[in-house]
This record gives structure tokens, sequence and C-alpha cells, in this order.
């Protein structure tokens, strides 16, 4: 049994239909890519998952329990953390209470903090400021240590390196990967950077108008040149 | 998409339509010798501030009149006729009164609007009512500018007017504060500077330290409370509406500032403004802070049961108006429905708009009842009541003193004792000369 | 000098409960982005309610208590039962649904009290202090009104700055998707902001009521420059709302004490837009950082 | 501004149709007031000046995206401005308020320029401000504005040959509803050419529009202008048809009714300004009768409109978010899919 299994997923917005019938599964410690042009559907996908869009039809199960429909304050209870696409940090918040705003929940304590420190030390350095006056990379590591301050089973991250420069690009995805192996996490990768994303995923799935046009093994997809030609832009 | 929203606009348009047409089925009316007039009644309009900031006290008046109508018509009415009143809400605001003086006059019907409440919402309808040759009754409101027959035919006041009332308080002063600084708080509008100019009439300028306005509406008057009392005034006039006689004696109060008190009819009401003092007087009455202040009268006393008028109103209120308090609002309200009363009956059976009018201009200036002094109407004179009497709060009860006077709004006028006794009410209906 | 130090400590006492509403006004703003004109309306029927109850049980301190457990729950309840459902949808709805309950209150109140005003008891003496043999314009009970509102000012930055729960309001009331997705009980987030905001709301109306007396439309004027004070400090911004409060009071008072009352409304009319101009956030905003 | 012209004048079919519009509503108009009595004349015409107000109030907050709580002490500048022409300087009414519309455009080329810095309640707070302090003018030169009391004028002549006998009111509801005319069809076009789209581009995303070359605050100022002439020309005629310049007239709650009619008839649309003005119009003596209908005790019938209304406000907003005239819309559009189940393949 994967740790993440998402099965004949659909989402409408009124009559258009932006997930269509998807169905894939992430197992533990394992790096699941979804690729795809934009308006493929990715981002509707994620917000599915994590209760933030409704689901038409279809089915969402972590670790064999059915989380369609609990809503999205309990989802991250159930173990799932999503990270936002636009990095999703409050800006109006300092560095330190984002991070901790993760936690809450759980009652998370200062060690855990420590930790996400360790993981990422600039955030250390700007604690005590407002999320605000952050970089685009740190802001990054903020919206990702933010969520494992809730210790999860499942990562979503949507569009990790958009804006970012690719040397900092490339440190998160390396990060991620760290985390998957280390931490035994499930992690549901949005990518529009087809290429980074297949060089530390597991396996890939490719989007086309909300439907599933590909599945395979992120090196088979990195191979198969017509499809990286008509939908992954490499 | 577009189809959708053409649709749309069209059934929008379609729904205003109809929307038009159903104003248009609304009009009814029931003709007679003269509007809003049948054999088995009589139907008057009026707009009152029924909500909004001005409603304290003045919603009371005309469920009173209505009050008096009722007690009236269960006697048989005037003619056989029974008087109904018609009152609507204009919240203070000049706007909603031309409309709700428009909708009682050629929608509703009425025979002529009675009581209308305030200068700055009555003077916009003022036009309309006599270009319409409505008889425009009593208009709630000290203002002088009622007081006009020729340009105004159909149009008078009833309450004594401003310049009146300060003429004679401003008498009082001189005579029994002479020498004194004299500081006035006054309300920013007609009857504030109406009232201003009689106290300037009769006292000399220099003992006048200090004049100071509120803005109705504003709640903080302490700053004008304090500019009087650092000019060092020793007697403190107020023309002023009961709330801010009651925020004035609360500045007063702080400032530990105690000067003679002079307030004008209007806000003196005890009932009311013990009301609204009654917390900070700490277990004496709640009139305590306005306790030996000087005012003035044209109606007795709400406090004298003695007084057959009050014993007789007092009777009407609790049997007809009983949720409302026995205030001056009320025994304004009734005594004003008396007035009316007795020009109808004056105006005959046959009755007409004109007919009321001519009956007034004729009958008014002898048209005695529970008024201290007389009307002053003629064909010219439109004005009210022609004076008032001195009084003072004595243990939280008006008591009037030294008889009435009565005088003219002129700065030259002769200020006059009236001594003829006021009649006893009839035993049932109203009494004419 | 005996007047303009009179005309101050009145600038201060009256800017003091200008500072209350506009305290109750951000807290509903930080909470659900909503300015809430219901809120001269809640205040006023709790300061009813109080009055109801200490003239039937003689108890200044139970009225006080009850007005404050009344208004914590008609916040909640209006967040609840209205709010919730226009919170979400174009701002200007929830604008008109507060206006709407505005009028709602205001005529139930004059069904049920009256429209004729009536007197509140202060909770100590109004006479004002003595100094050097004259009463000056300010009293034990200002001394009281400045004391609470610079206590709740300090208890909700305390709140806001060093409890959990103030982080979650605050996170809730900036994204409230992050939030919810980060596990806060978003919605319970909101109705509380709304319950405190309307507990605050109803001190500022136990505390003013014995000044303007306790009418259906006693507090308008009250709620007007509350609110002008609360966007004069910045919305966001409790210590704004308080700055802006006594700032205003002060402007009114030197205004009205010295150019005559006519003049106080347009007083605040200058003030507001000479401050604006210069910051259009208010004075204590924080929207310069959010703009990056 | 030439460009805006050329746009005005480019969009041919744009200007023909808003013709054809206004022709209709004036036969509808015409028609409405031989058909009504006087009475309902009256309320015609309180109906066009506040739809000549609502108009362009629901084109600065619907399209512009900019709140006002202010525009009642606008309309006071327009009212005032007619009422001293007319009242003290004998103009003729035509060239009082166009007077009245043009004062009204400078004072909102002011308020409207520093509007453009504000946002949201900044906005609101500002002109709200605006709302409660300009009515003290009248209260410090009271020797030309009247004080409290405010300026009564003379009504209007109706000309001689419409006959001695003509109404008044109806002659009032004339002028009124040309005035609501000239608004309708200068806003349909506007709203329709690519000022109208500038607006919109300008409140769905300032960023977006600035970077299209969109100059925001000017935009933003001249919907502000464009709102404030409306508001001028619509205080104008009610002084023409109400006989009033008052500050009582021009109270805060003024402003807030027009908001909340804009709102209630459906935010940006000139249909929705339209019910937006019969809700004004209609809605006091409604709840009155209603109130009447019941008998209750003083106290309460004196409060049962206010409580009606208010109701009003809540329930329409949680039943219709998107006001009358999308609730109009959604009835039609589901009618129209009934009758036409192939229109719904349409893509969208």
């Amino acid at each position: 049994m994967a740790r993440l299994e998402i099965e004949k997923l659909t989402t409408d917005y009124g009559p258009v239909r932006a997930v269509d019938g998807v169905t894939l599964a992430v197992d533990e410690g394992s790096i699941t890519t979804v690729l795809g042009a934009n308006g493929a559907g990715k981002t509707s996908l994620l917000r599915t998952i994590s209760g933030l869009e409704r689901a038409s039809d279809g089915r969402v199960r972590l670790d064999g329990e059915d989380i369609l429909g609990v809503p999205v304050e309990d989802i991250v209870r159930r173990g799932l953390a999503h990270v936002p696409e636009g990095r999703g940090v409050i800006a109006e918040l300092s560095t330190e209470e984002n991070l901790r705003l993760g936690g809450l929940w759980r009652g998370a304590e200062a060690a855990t903090l420590g930790e996400i420190y360790e993981l990422f030390p600039p955030l250390r350095e700007r604690r005590g400021q407002l999320a605000a006056s952050l970089s685009g990379g740190e802001r990054q590591m903020l919206s990702i240590g933010r969520a494992l301050m809730a210790r999860p089973r499942v990562l979503l991250l949507d569009e990790p390196s958009l804006g970012l420069a690719p040397l900092v690009s490339a440190q998160i995805m390396q990060l991620i990967s760290k985390l998957a192996a280390e931490s035994e996490l499930a992690v549901l990768l949005v990518e529009q950077n087809a290429r980074s994303a297949l060089s530390i995923a597991h396996r890939g799935v490719v989007l086309n108008l909300g439907r599933v046009v590909a599945d395979d093994a992120a090196q088979t997809l990195s191979a198969d040149e017509g499809l990286r030609k008509a939908y992954l832009g490499f | 998409m577009i189809l959708s929203s053409y649709k749309a606009r069209a059934a929008g348009i379609a729904g205003v339509i109809v929307v038009a047409i159903g104003i248009a089925g609304c009009g009814s009316s029931s003709s007679s010798s003269a509007p809003g007039v049948s054999a088995t009644s009589i139907t008057f309009g009026s707009h009152q501030p029924l909500t909004g900031p001005a409603a304290p006290g003045y919603s009371e008046i005309a469920p009173a009149s209505q009050a008096f109508f009722d007690y009236l018509n269960a006697q048989g009415g005037i003619y056989g006729r029974k008087i109904h009143l018609t009152y609507k809400d204009d919240a203070y605001n000049p706007a909603q009164t031309v409309n709700v003086v428009h909708e009682l006059v050629l929608q509703d019907k009425v025979f002529g609007i009675f009581e209308g409440l305030g200068t700055p919402t009555h003077t916009k309808v003022v036009g309309f009512l006599n270009s319409s040759k409505v008889p425009d009754m009593s208009v709630a409101s000290g203002c002088p500018c009622w007081d006009n027959g020729t340009s105004q035919p159909y149009t008078y006041g009833w309450q004594p007017n401003y310049t009146i009332e300060g003429k004679i308080l401003g008498q009082y002063i001189k005579q029994h504060f002479a020498g004194k600084k004299i500081g006035v708080f006054y309300q920013d509008d007609d009857f504030g500077n109406g009232g201003l100019t009689g106290i300037k009439d009769e006292v000399p300028a220099s003992q006048i330290v200090s004049a100071q306005a509120y803005q109705p509406g504003g709640t903080n008057v302490a700053p004008q409370i304090s500019a009087i009392k650092a000019a060092g005034a020793q007697v403190l006039v107020d023309f002023t509406v009961p709330i801010y006689t009651a925020l004035g004696q609360l500045a007063s109060f702080t400032l530990g500032y105690t000067p003679q008190l002079v307030v004008s009819n209007v806000g003196i009401d005890p009932t009311t403004v013990g009301g609204l003092l009654k917390t900070f007087s700490k277990g004496k009455a709640g009139t305590a802070l306005i306790e030996g202040a000087i005012t003035d009268g044209y109606l007795p006393s709400t406090a004298d049961l003695s007084n057959p008028w009050v014993a007789l109103f007092k009777k009407i209120h609790d049997r007809y108006d009983a949720s409302a308090p026995f205030d001056g609002n009320v025994e304004y309200g009734m005594a004003d429905a008396y007035t009316l009363a007795q020009a109808l009956q004056v105006a005959g059976k046959n009755l007409t708009r004109q007919g009321l009018i001519n009956a007034v201009n004729t009958t008014g200036s002898k048209l005695l009842g529970p008024g201290l002094v007389p009307f002053r109407y003629s064909k010219s004179n439109h004005g009210g009541y022609g004076g008032t009497e001195i009084g003072q709060v004595r243990n939280g009860q008006i008591v009037l003193f030294g008889g009435p006077l009565v005088t003219d709004p002129t700065s030259s006028g002769p200020i006059t004792p009236y001594t003829t006794a006021q009649p006893a009410p009839p035993a049932s209906g109203v009494s004419v000369p | 000098m005996t007047r303009f130090i009179d005309l101050t400590l009145n600038g201060i006492s009256t800017g003091a409960v200008y500072a209350a509403v506009a305290l109750a006004l951000v807290l509903t703003w930080r909470a659900t982005r909503i300015v809430n004109f219901a809120q001269g309306g809640m205040l006023m029927i709790t300061t009813f309610i109080a009055s109801s109850v200490i003239s039937t049980s003689g108890s200044y301190w139970l009225g006080f208590a009850v007005a404050l457990v009344c208004g914590l729950v008609l916040g909640a309840v209006v967040e609840r039962a209205l709010m919730r459902r226009v919170e979400s949808g174009a701002p200007l709805n929830a604008v008109i649904v507060a206006l709407g309950l505005l009028i709602l209150l205001q005529a139930l109140a004059g069904m049920i009290w009256g429209n004729t005003p009536r007197s509140f008891p202060p909770a100590f003496s109004i006479r004002g202090y003595d100094v050097g043999g004259t009463h000056v314009l300010f009293a034990p009970n200002d001394t009281f009104t400045v004391l609470v509102v610079i206590g709740v000012a300090a208890g909700l930055a305390a709140l806001f700055r060093g409890t959990t729960i103030g982080l979650k309001m605050r996170a809730a009331a900036f994204q409230p998707e992050v939030a919810r997705m980060l596990g806060v009980r978003v919605g319970r987030m909101f109705t509380l902001g709304w319950a405190l905001a309307a507990l605050v709301g109803s001190l500022a109306g136990l505390l003013v009521a014995p000044a303007v007396f306790v009418g259906p439309n006693q507090f308008d004027p009250i709620l007007i420059f509350g609110f002008t004070a609360a966007v004069l400090g910045g919305l966001d911004s409790p210590v704004g709302a308080v700055v802006g409060g006594v700032a205003l009071g002060l402007v009114l008072s030197y205004v009205s004490g010295y150019e005559g009352a006519s003049l106080v409304t347009l007083a605040a009319l200058v003030i507001l837009i000479a401050v604006l101009m210069i910051r259009p956030g208010g004075l204590f905003s924080s929207t310069q950082e959010r703009r990056v | 501004m030439n460009t805006v012209l050329a746009r005005i004048q480019g969009s041919h079919n744009t200007l023909a149709r808003s013709l054809g519009l206004v022709v209709f509503a004036g036969a509808v108009l015409f028609i409405a007031s031989e058909a009504l009595g006087a009475y309902n004349e009256l309320q015609l015409a309180n109906g066009a000046y506040y739809f000549a107000v609502l108009a362009g109030l629901t084109v600065l907050t619907g399209l512009s995206g900019q709140i006002s709580l202010g525009h009642g002490a606008l309309m006071a500048v327009g009212a005032y401005t007619v009422a001293l022409l007319i009242g003290n300087e004998q103009w003729p009414l035509v060239p009082a308020l166009l007077a009245a519309v043009a004062l009204t455009t400078l004072v909102g080329i002011a308020v409207g320029a520093a509007a453009t810095r504000l946002r949201g309640p900044y906005l609101a707070g500002a002109t709200l401000a605006f709302a409660i302090g300009l009515p003290a003018l009248a209260d410090k030169y009271t020797g030309t504005f009247g004080g409290e009391n405010g300026l009564v004028v003379n009504p209007p002549t109706p000309p001689s040959w419409l006959g001695a006998n003509f109404p008044l009111e109806r002659w009032e509801a004339w002028i009124a509803g040309l005035g609501a005319l000239v608004v309708l069809f200068v806003m349909n076009n506007l709203v329709r050419s690519g000022v109208g789209r500038s607006f919109r581009a300008v409140r769905d995303d300032e960023i977006a529009a600035s970077l299209c070359g969109l100059r925001v605050a000017r935009v933003q100022t001249l919907a502000f202008v464009l709102s404030a002439a409306c508001a001028g020309l619509g205080g104008g005629l009610l002084t023409v048809v109400l006989q009033l310049a008052s500050p009582g007239a021009f109270q805060l709650e003024l402003s807030l009714s027009l908001l909340t009619a804009i709102v209630l008839g459906g935010l940006g649309s000139l249909l929705g300004a339209v019910w937006g003005a019969a809700v004004l119009v209609l809605l006091p003596s409604w709840t009155n009768d209603i109130a009447h209908s019941f008998s209750l005790s003083t106290g309460v019938s004196a409060n049962m409109p206010l409580a009606i209304y208010g109701l009003v406000l809540i329930t329409a907003m949680l039943v219709w978010p998107s006001g009358i005239q999308g609730g109009v819309r959604a009835v039609v559009s589901r009618v129209g899919k009934r009758r036409g189940p192939r229109a719904k393949g349409a893509a969208p």
C-alpha cells in the first residue's frame, strides 16, 4: 500500500473540469513529480488533495484512510502538509512566527524549531525579521520548513523553484531529495521545470488538460523524447 | 453570454416598467366638500421625527395629539366628525419632509397639515402648502418665520416664538440679575439664534460676557461650558434642547461651576432633563442639577395637577397614551390638539379649507384654553402665543410666578402683563367664544 | 492657561473613548478584514442591557459585567450567523450587512427601550479634580476611562504578540487559506476576533454612556469619530487606535474650544486628510513593508 | 483625454445602441409620467435624480473599485450651487445645472486626486469624513448658506406652451428625467468604451494595468470625477425637485443609503442603478405601509419601518449577493437555459 493513493480524482470549477480522473500513488521515502504546462491542472490537483477545493469524484487515501472531504485544517492533523504556490509565507509575521504556526496544532516544541534551523541556517539569522523582508529562496525555505514543523508523512510541494535563481532552485531540489530519503516522507512535487524535477523524482506523472497522459518512472519519462517535446518543454 | 445579458437587461427594463405601472395604480381618493373631510371624519396629516437623533422627546408630541383627538372622538368629535391624524416619519430630514408632505396632500388627500415639526424641515413645505391652499396649522417650532399672514396665508405658528421668549427672559435677567455677567449657551440654529436675539434686545451688550453655540449632533459640550466659566459668567442662559441642557449641566458639575441657570421653556422639561441627570444626583431627585433654574412657560406646569387642564390631560394620557411619560411634550401635543379642535368648531359644520383659515383669522385671538396667554392670530398675524410666564424649578417642578406677560417679536415692542384668568376646560368637547 | 489645560484634559478623556471604539473596529478589521459599521449599534444594545440590569439590581458592577458578557456573545453570534456568510464575498456586501444590522439594532432598541435617551451612571465620580481651588475638566471617572483604555490596548498587544492564540488570530486574518493549511481553525479565530471586538466595544459603550446618555442614536457620533481615529492610526494597529483616538480627541477639543463647535467635523476631515496624504495607511501602518 | 474622445467617437455601434436605449427609456418615462398622479410623478422625479447619482457611483465603485461614503456631500455641492444661482442670481435652470456639474467636477478632481492614494477602508474613512465635514461649511457661512435651515428655492415654472394647468410635479419629473437620460447616455457609452475597460482593468489588477501602460492614478481620478459630476447633477436636480438645499438633507445617512442602493441594485450595472433608485424611492413608503398595516403601539410602529429596512438589507445581501440585477440575470439565464438546451454546449 502506497502512503498516498489518489484514484480517479476529478475537480470542476463550474463548467470547467480542472482535474479529470487522475490516478497516482506516492510511496514513503519517494518523490513523485507532477508535470505539465500552465493550466494543466497541477495546482488544482494539489488543492483538491489538501481539501482547499471540493472534488466532484474520486478518492484520496492517506495510509489507506480516506481523507477526501476532511476539512482543510484537519488534513494537516492527519499528516499531510501542503506548501502552496507562491510560497504562502505570511508577510506580516516574523520568520519565527511563521515557523511556529506550522507546529502549533500539535504543540511543537522549541526542539522542532531547532531542527528546522539546523536544516535552514539562513532562517535562524532572520528569525526576528518580518517574512516580507526575506529573499525568494529564503521564503521557499521558510515555507518548506514551516510545513515540516507539522512532522508530516506526506508533503505536497507546489512549484518550489518558481522565480528562483537556478542555483537556489537546485539547492532546494537537493534539499527535497534529502528530506524524502532521510525522513521517509512521501513527496508529491508539482513543477514546471520538468528537467530538475525529474532529476530528483522517482516517478513522474504528466498532466494535460486535467488528464494523466503519462505515468512512469522518472528516468523513463526523461528519456522519452516525444513526451518531452510535447509536454515537458526540454 | 451576450444573449443572456441582453435578455437580463430587457427583463430588468420590463421590471422597472412593472414597478412604474404599480406606482400608477396606487392613486386613490375619496371626494367630498373638501379633501380629507367626510360626513363622519376629518383627516389631518403631519410630519414628525419619529426616528433618528431628533426623535427623543419630540416623537411623543403627535401621539399625544392623537390621544386628545381619541378622547374628543369618543364624545362624538366635532360636528359628528372624528378627527384623525396621519403622522409620518421624516427623521428630521428636509428632503423626506417634502416627500412625506406631498404624499399626505396629494396621495392621502388630507384636509390640512397639523403640527409639522421643526424649522429646517417645515420651511421646505410652506411654499407648497400655501400654493396648494392647504391649511398648515400649528407648526411645531418657535421660528418667527411662520408669522406672515400676507405671504403665507395658510401657515400658522402655535408656540410663542423664540424671540418673544428671549425678550421676556431677558427682561427678567435685566431686572433681577442687574450688573451680573451673563453667559449664553445656545443651539446653532434659528431656535438658539432667535433666543439670543431676544436676550440681546433686553440685556445690555456689555453684560453678555460669552455666547457659545453648540452643534446639534455633537456630544462634547465641555469646551463651550468651560469657555463660559472662564469668562466669569455668573448667570448661564441656555437656549438648548433638553439633552443639551443636561449635557451642559454635567459639564458644569465636573467643573464645579454653579452659576444661576436660566433655561428657555424648550429645554427645561423636568421629567426629561431630570431623567437624563437621574444617576448623577446620588440619592437626590434627578432634577437636583437644575434646581432653582429660572425658566418660563405658556402652559400650566405638568406637575400642577390642581390645574383643571393638567388634570384633564393627565386623565386623557392615562386612558389613551399611557406608554409615554406625562411630560411637557405630551402636554404640548394635547394643548395643540385642543386649539385645532377649537378652530374646527368655529369653522362650522360646513367645513372647507378656506373656512378654517377664516375662522382662525377672525376668532383665533379669542381662542382660550390651556394656554396662559392669548394667541396673536389675525389676518396678517399668524404667530402663536404672544407671551409667556416666568417660572422656576422648585423641588423638581416648574412653579410659574409673577403672572403671564405678553409682547411682540419686534425689538421695540413693550412687555406687558396679561391679566385675563384662564378658563376652566369644558366638561366635554371644546369651548369656543 | 487654565483653559488650555481644561481643553487638553477634555481632549484626552473624549479621545480615550474614541480610542476604545477604534480598538473594537481594529479588532474586527484584523480578524476578518471587515469594517464593522454595526459596532455602534452593538455597543448601544449592550449598554442598554447594562442600564436595565443596573436599574433593577442596583449594582453598577453587575451591569458592567453583564454588558461585557453580552458583548462577547453578541459579537460571536453576529459573526457566526451573519458575517460568516459574507466574509468571503465582495467586501462591500459585508459593509451593507453591517449597515443593515446597525439600522435593525437601532430600530429594535427604539421598540424595546423607546427613543428617549436615559441616564447612565458613571463608575466613579464625575466631579473634576480640585486643583488649587478650581475644578479641572477631568474627573476620577475620566482617570478610570483612560486607564481602562490603556489596559485594553496593552492587553491586546500582549495577546497578539505574546500568545499562541494571538499568533493564530493574526495568521487567520492575514492569510486565512494559508492559516487553514497550517491547521489553524480559522472560523473559530474569526468568531473569537468578533467576540473580543464586541467585548471592547461594549466596554467603550459603558465608558462613554454617562457622558452622552443611552439612546438608539446617542452613540452615532462616537462611532464616526471612533472610525476616524482607527483610520488615522492605521486599522491594523491597536497602538495606532489609541494614538489616533487621543490625537483626534485633542484636536477636536482645541478646535471646539478656540474656534467654535461648528468647525469640529470640518477639523476631523482636515486632520484625517492631512495624515492620509502623508501616510495613506494611517500613522501606524505596515503597508509599506507589505508592498515589497 | 483626446484618446478618450477618439475611443468614444470610434464606437459608433455603442453610440447608436445607447441612443436607442435612451430613446426607449425616455419613452417609458414619458408614458409613465402621463399615466401617474401628482405624488407618483414626484416619486418619479426623485427616482430620476437618484439614478443620476447612482449611475456615477456604481461606475466608480463597481467598475473602478473605489468606495465612497461621501457622495451625499458631493450632491450637496450641486444642490447649493443650483439653489444659490437660481435663488440669488436668478440664473435660468439649465446654466445653473451645468454650473453645478462644473463645480462638483472641480471638487471631484481635488477629492479624486487625493483618493487615488487611498485604498479600501482608508478611502472609506476619508470620504466619510468628507460627508460629515463638508456640511459644517453651511453652519460656518450662515449668511450665504442659510445655516441649519439651509436655502429654499422657488419651484420651476412649466413653460406656457404646456398649458396653464400643466402639473408642476410632471414638469419636475420631466426635468429630472431628462437629466437622468443624459447621464444614462453618457455612462452607457462610457461603460462600453475603452474608458470603461480601463476602469475594469485598474479595478482587477492595478499592477497589471500599469504594466499595460494605463496611468492608474489618472484612470481612478477620472472615475471619481465622472461620478462627482453625476452626483453634482443629481444634487442640482434634487434642488429643482424638492426646492431645497439644506444640511439636514445631506447627512451621512444619505451617503450610506446611496452606497446601499448601488449594492442592492447590482454593483457596476446601470440597470442596477435603476433598481437602486427604485429601492430608495419606494422602500420607505412600502416599509411605512407595512408597519402601519399592523396595529402596534406607537413606540414599536415608529421604529418598524427602520427594522424592516435593516432586515431587507441583511436578507438581500445573503440571498442575492450580486444585487437585484444579479438576481434577475440569474433567473433569466436559468429560464434561457431551460428553453434552449443547445446553448449549453457553448464553450466558456
